[in-house]
């Protein structure tokens, strides 16, 4: 029988999505089955009206990139009520009900942190976080949080601002940021910010300072970001390869529509979340690119050399030589 | 223009005639690009439930505008409100009635309405009694009330709603099944023919002429068709078998082996829509206060000179509008089953947009309720069926844009067309 | 009204004037462009609150603080500007802010246009138009729609403010027809015309005002229109005082 | 009362008087909850910065506002001719001119502009000649431009620009330095005084009355301390030592042991907001277009009616306020060094605000350009005041809304009292 | 004007009416209220395209499309609403759409206060308040503004619809001085009112329009106040025909 696969995506606004979605058609192109999708454009109201869409259309599967976790509760009930298996993607779904296909925010919290940490382990921290509107913001910066902790009470690391950036805009956070360095004299040692928007934001208010240079994380590893990177200019940013994560969705997906359950899934684990619900789930792990590793974003198609070494001075970084 | 006549002695407003086929003409493309998956009873009952929550606001809308005022605030109003409901019936009334009560649900409703109401009266007071232009007070509650539900959990979603609460959302158990749908339908129905007569006739009393009988006839005709019409649509679409299933078991009834034979019927959020409909358009031409809102829109000046009391006005206007936020709260909510503080952005565009398509016109004085529910309709059949061929969402907003301000073009070429 | 006064940002549009009105009598208002008219007119009528001074009905202090506090006391006007919404239709314009409602609170449409009906009939027989609204009327027409307004409430006191300004010949003797009617049913009537032939022949006695000060009152018997004339253009009493 | 008499024997704008006030008010208080870090050169020259690209399109807005229109596109029309632009200087001119080559910065700007000022026109058009109201054209401009902006690169954000056109955003290397700030400095006051005496002769010469001497020499000395201050602040600053260390090396100049004295002086958006805030103050009071612009605003028929071309003026205000929003999107690519499709989001309401809380009536006909551009300043010394005390971002909304219908409050009462 | 025609909405407001016009004369146009008079006038001044018919000047067909058209024909019209932009001063209002530039395109505002002040000493030597927006004018003043900008521009064609309508006695008799000396000075004159005497004073002709149509026009010296009554409210010509 012919398979379709219905994908409900959060927001296309963020660079990184499209490149999901190029991933997950490719895989179900091979695997002969029909893709098709929604933006939600942020709103968790729209998304369950894609999601009901979708059904509608006659999904034998659904992949979900929630806009609010929380608020999907009803469209896997539809799901259910119509025995539509559904691949909770990127966000955590917690629902038993959802298989879960992730890297896990906090862990990417965790792992800017601890790049940030390894290249400043003492001095004063800015926290740039989110969107206070995206529940993702405070789980990163509960990942980061955990990473810092030691180095906060043994007095090491002291965190002398701490900002949410409205809209994830990286205009916002520029400003946040030259309020701070204005607040402290400038007495930063590095900046710990959620992801590769909101650090060009704050590096850029660094640079007028002329203290671009010290260590700031991000994620998402965006183009910009990873010219950063080859300039030394950004320290880390966290690689979710989504192309990877993308098949990953589509084989699950196709998978579960032929009638697997879903713990007979392929590496399946068993995985309980912090409120207490076991769920089915595969952990990708994310990668941190720093300008050692960056000849993997390379290698891997992600970008091209040309685009990250733009204006590259030669033998500073590897990658680009 | 023959054709113009004869809607002209059935009575019926040429504007509605042309704005539902539009909206026909939008739901036929639609569903030749879905290969006919679009004119379905379950995509239609889905509709009709996405449409509810903003078709609610923009019932408000139409006073606000035709008063010559504006509300942005809208949509950010309903995430604060649904913030305090949230709370209300999660944190709250469980701690007083324990967990489950049929208190709670009716409460939290209440709580709703009430903050609602008070917020837009607030507002009303500043438009009102400081003479500070709506386009700035609600401006600025657009930033307040935002912020302000962001506060009430520190931008924690509040989740999972109380269950009955959750099916004035339309979701599992959420519309009245075959049996309650018929019979709304009958009593509607009914109840429209006698209106239609019993104006007839007080009309025939008074001497004033009055429409021949057979556009009397033909107008309630079609009325009947449509409510029942719409009844049978929704009772055509079944609820799936698990959810049927459960839902027999929930009631304690034994749980046939066979296919269950069960029908959606109206959902419950769009019950909630007709009847605010109905009150509204009740308001608008029955009552002194609606009087006033169109008499106040065409000339404040000679409102307020025959003695209207346009301050106290504007408040209550405000305040309705705020209470309709609140029931818009509650469905939007009880819909996600969830409450998160971005809950409702950028529905002010959503309902003001509807209001303007459905023919309210920003010069004041002028506004139908009906318009304002088949602009919502417009607009999220749009916004559905572009989802449902896969338009990318930027090109989605794209056309969004455009209908707006073509629809209002083609609403100007139009009245200066018939002269209306 | 009694020793009334009021002032915009510093100017007196009003100063310490005094009129009085009887039953069955019209008294004309005169004064050049900006001598304080219409501003001590809409002080009776509502639109504005004096700054001093008081209004006595019936020898009895009045309290008006807003239009709807006039109509309460029977007052009505016809504002120059007619004041009427321009969408609505006749018969919502005459019932305006005074709606004739079913016992349920209904507002009762059928039975306003039936009243309607019955006093438009009287003032204008030709007027058809029942349902269009008045933006639709011509200026007759509409003149017709705030005449009826004024006219239906059983006014004790009628406020007219320049009614003929913008009217044609019939128009203006209609009016001066109605006025002679209304005088003859018991009511006062405040009339404000820049006609001085107008004001002669239709009113009982004269007030004029100038820079919102009382030049005088006379009784029209009692002084030519060149007397008026001097009194409007020099702020003058006519010699040998005569004053009522 | 005495003092407002001073203000007017001087010919002092009592308003002007007062937003000044209220700002000092805001600084000071930041100032005194920062322990003295508000009031430091860095931070009003960071304030300056800010504070650019919003004040410049105020500026076009106080035309549109003052006309009775509305525009709520600027923020996506920000963000769609950003992207253009990005793509521009990163992916056509240098494959013509070479990279690095001084065109690309210029040609870039120039296209910013030209795209600006053909959609503000295109909008315009709609507005004026379909007669459809702004409030509804921007609104689908809001939809539609940012839908657009996404196009443009698929969502990919353009980085990094052109080092050349980043200086134009005030960032390293973006200020003048002493020496020219100076220069720029003295040349505006003494244009300033010239300006003033001159216009004392020639009301002499027609023999107007004219304000006393010692008055014309106040107000001269004023304006005079106003700039020089504001010249010497900007200087006071230093430049960061390891930026200034850069600069000399990219100078080729040498680079000194010891500590390097570098000032920062005027930033380059200052100084092009300092541009078109002259030029547009010239448009408003001595060009024909600006007169017609107010005479529109105060009565559109009368303006009909004397021969003034509305639909073209209208077409015209809304083209200008594109260009503006051009030169915005140029300030603000350039300071952030990349173009995300979500560039200039919920500027419009920034934008708005200045204008609003800088004096313009929603009514019409009434507006400045310099009381726009303090509009913008006081916005931005709030936000930034709040993001420096770490205000949380909910909570910065809440204080902003509320300033901006206070401001209105404030305004409505302070004309009511002296009857301006 | 010959054979104008204009509907509104299938109303025809101006059904083929025709008028002339001679340098140094001044034709009254008379008529109900909504006969068409205001309508006629706007074609001419250009607020309105006609939808038949053609305006002749000096024998030539003229094409006027819009006020702009209007003032390049030398056609100068007083509204019945003064079409002030009250935010602006006198002089803004008096040049508004012909501002007087600085050889370098800047808008000269003491150049036009200097003309301003010239043009009202003649029409009112007390008017001060030069740099007060209009607004806070009385409605002479206003008036006086309206008419000064009529005047100025070297008018070959002046309309002046109802401008009298509003003002006071004195105000009156002002305007009708004006019109004397402008006649005199060659000046086309078209005044619509609805005072006869006025008309009968001041006109050299008169034009009667009933429902849209002409219903005839007569010279003054012909006819009688009550034969021209009779064309207003009957529609009909005075019997001897004494048309022109
Ligand atoms: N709302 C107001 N604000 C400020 N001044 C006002 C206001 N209303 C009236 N005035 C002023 O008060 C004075 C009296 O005006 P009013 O309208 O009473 O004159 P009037 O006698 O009716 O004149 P007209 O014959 O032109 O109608 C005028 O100087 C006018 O400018
Ligand atoms: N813009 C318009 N739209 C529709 N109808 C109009 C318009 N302007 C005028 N009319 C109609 O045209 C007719 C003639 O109006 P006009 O204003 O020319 O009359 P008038 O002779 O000047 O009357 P008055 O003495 O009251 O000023 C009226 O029936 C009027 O309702
Ligand atoms: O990848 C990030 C995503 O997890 C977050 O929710 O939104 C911002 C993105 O950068
Ligand atoms: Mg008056
Ligand atoms: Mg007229």
């Amino acid at each position: 029988a012919d398979l379709t696969v219905g994908v409900s995506w959060s927001n296309f606004q963020e660079e990184r999505w499209k490149t999901d979605e190029a991933a997950i058609k490719a895989e179900l192109d091979k695997l002969g089955a029909k893709y098709i999708s929604a933006d939600a454009q942020s709103s968790p109201s729209k998304q369950l009206s894609d999601i009901e869409s979708l059904i509608s259309q006659g999904a034998n599967a659904l992949i979900i990139l929630a806009q609010d976790s929380a608020a999907v509760g009803p469209a896997l009930d539809a799901a259910e009520a119509e025995g539509i298996p559904v691949v909770g993607y990127d966000r955590l779904i917690e629902d038993p009900r959802a298989f879960y296909l992730t890297f896990d925010n906090v862990e990417v919290g965790r792992m800017e942190a601890s790049a940030v940490l390894q290249a400043a382990p003492k001095g004063n921290y800015v926290m740039i976080k989110g969107s206070p509107t995206d529940p993702n913001a405070d789980f990163l910066r509960a990942g980061q949080q955990e990473v810092l902790q030691k180095s906060i009470d043994s007095g090491d690391v002291t965190i002398v601002g701490e900002a949410y950036t409205d809209g994830w805009l990286p205009a916002n956070a520029q400003r946040n940021m030259e309020q701070i360095l204005t607040a402290n004299d400038n007495k930063v040692d590095a900046v710990v910010a959620s992801n590769d928007g909101t650090a060009g934001g704050a590096i850029a208010a660094l640079n007028a300072q002329g203290m671009a240079g010290i260590p700031v994380s991000g994620q998402d590893a965006d183009t910009a970001a990873l010219n950063r990177i080859a300039l030394g200019t950004q320290t880390v940013t966290i690689w979710k390869d989504s192309r990877e994560l993308g098949k990953a969705a589509a084989d699950i997906a196709v998978a579960l529509a032929s009638g697997e359950a879903l713990d007979e899934v392929e590496g399946t684990k068993k995985w309980t979340s912090a409120g207490g619900v076991e769920l089915d789930s595969i952990f990708l792990t994310p990668v941190p690119i720093t300008k050692d590793n960056l000849n993997v974003v390379v290698d891997a198609g992600w970008i091209t050399k040309d685009a990250l070494c733009a204006g590259v001075p030669s033998g500073r970084v590897a990658a680009c030589d | 223009m023959s054709l113009g006549k004869a809607f002209k002695q059935l009575g019926i407003d040429l504007r509605l005639v042309g704005m539902i086929g539009a909206l026909f003409v939008i739901w036929i493309v639609f569903d030749i690009f879905t290969g006919g998956r679009f004119l379905t009873p379950r995509n239609l009952f889905n509709l009709s439930v996405q449409t509810a929550s903003v078709a609610v606001m923009a019932t408000g809308m139409v006073f606000v505008i035709v008063t010559r005022h504006i509300d942005l605030s809208v949509g950010s109003m309903l995430g604060f409100v649904g913030m305090i409901m949230g709370v209300t019936q999660l944190h709250v009334l469980p701690g007083v009635f324990g967990e489950g009560s049929a208190a709670i649900w009716i409460l939290t409703v209440i709580v709703g309405i009430l903050f609602g109401a008070l917020i837009g009266g607030f507002q009303g007071w500043i438009i009102g009694y400081l003479n500070v232009p709506a386009f700035i007070v609600t401006l600025g509650g657009l930033l307040v009330w935002r912020g302000a539900a962001w506060w009430v959990t520190s931008g924690q979603t509040i989740a999972p709603l109380d269950a009955t609460f959750k099916r004035l959302g339309g979701g599992a158990g959420g519309s009245l099944g075959a049996t309650w749908s018929w019979g709304l339908g009958i009593a509607a129905t009914l109840a429209a023919i006698a209106l239609i007569f019993n104006a007839r006739k007080r009309r025939a009393h008074h001497g004033f002429p009055v429409k021949p009988l057979w556009a009397e006839a033909t107008v309630a005709g079609i009325v009947a068709a449509g409510i029942l019409g719409f009844v049978a649509l929704m009772n055509a679409y079944p609820v799936p078998e698990s959810a049927a299933k459960r839902i027999l078991q929930a009631r304690g009834e034994p749980v046939p082996d066979g296919p269950i034979d069960m029908a959606q019927g109206v959902a419950i959020p769009v019950v909630i829509l007709l009847v605010v409909a109905v009150v509204m358009t009740v308001v608008a031409r029955r009552t002194r206060f609606g009087r006033y809102v169109f008499a106040t829109g065409g000339n404040p000046d000679a409102a307020e000179l025959s003695g209207i009391n346009i301050r106290w006005l504007t408040l209550k206007i405000f305040a309705l509008m705020g209470a309709l936020t609140g029931i818009a709260a509650v469905i939007s909510s009880a819909r996600l089953g969830s409450v998160g503080n971005d809950l409702g952005t950028l529905d002010e565009l959503r309902v003001i947009a509807a209001a303007v398509i459905g023919g309210t016109a920003l010069s004041g004085g002028i506004g139908t309720i009906h318009g304002a529910v088949i602009g919502a309709l417009i607009m999220q059949s749009l916004q559905s069926g572009m989802a449902m061929v896969g338009v990318d969402a930027p090109l989605q907003s794209i056309v969004v844009g455009v209908v707006l301000v073509l629809a209002v073009v083609i609403d100007i070429i139009y009245r200066r067309r018939f002269g209306l | 009204m009694r020793d009334i006064c009021i002032s915009f940002g510093g100017v007196r549009a009003v100063d310490h004037v005094s009129v009085d009105l009887y039953p069955g009598e019209v008294v004309g208002l005169l004064g050049h462009n900006g001598a304080g008219k219409s501003t001590l007119i809409k002080i009776l009528s509502g639109a504005y609150h004096a700054d001093s001074g008081e209004i006595l009905i019936n020898g009895e202090k009045a309290e008006i603080r807003s239009p709807r506090d006039a109509r309460r006391y029977n007052i009505e006007t016809i504002y120059q500007t007619l004041a009427l919404a321009d969408n609505l239709d006749a018969a919502s314009n005459l019932f305006l802010g005074r709606e004739i409602v079913t016992p349920m609170g209904f507002v009762d449409d059928d039975a306003m246009e039936a009243e309607t009906r019955k006093i438009l009939k009287r003032l204008n027989p030709n007027f058809q138009k029942f349902h269009a609204p008045v933006k639709a009327l011509s200026g007759g027409q509409r003149q017709s729609v705030a005449i009826a307004r004024a006219v239906y409430f059983n006014a004790r006191i009628l406020i007219m403010d320049e009614p003929t300004a913008a009217l044609g010949v019939r128009e203006t003797q209609m009016v001066g027809e109605l006025i002679e009617q209304l005088k003859s049913e018991g009511i006062g009537i405040f009339l404000i015309s820049h006609d001085i032939h107008d004001v002669m022949n239709l009113c009982d006695r004269v007030t004029v005002m100038k820079n919102g000060q009382l030049v005088g009152t006379e009784r029209v018997g009692e002084v030519t229109e060149d007397d008026i004339l001097g009194m409007i253009i020099l702020g003058k009493k006519p010699t040998p005082q005569t004053s009522v």
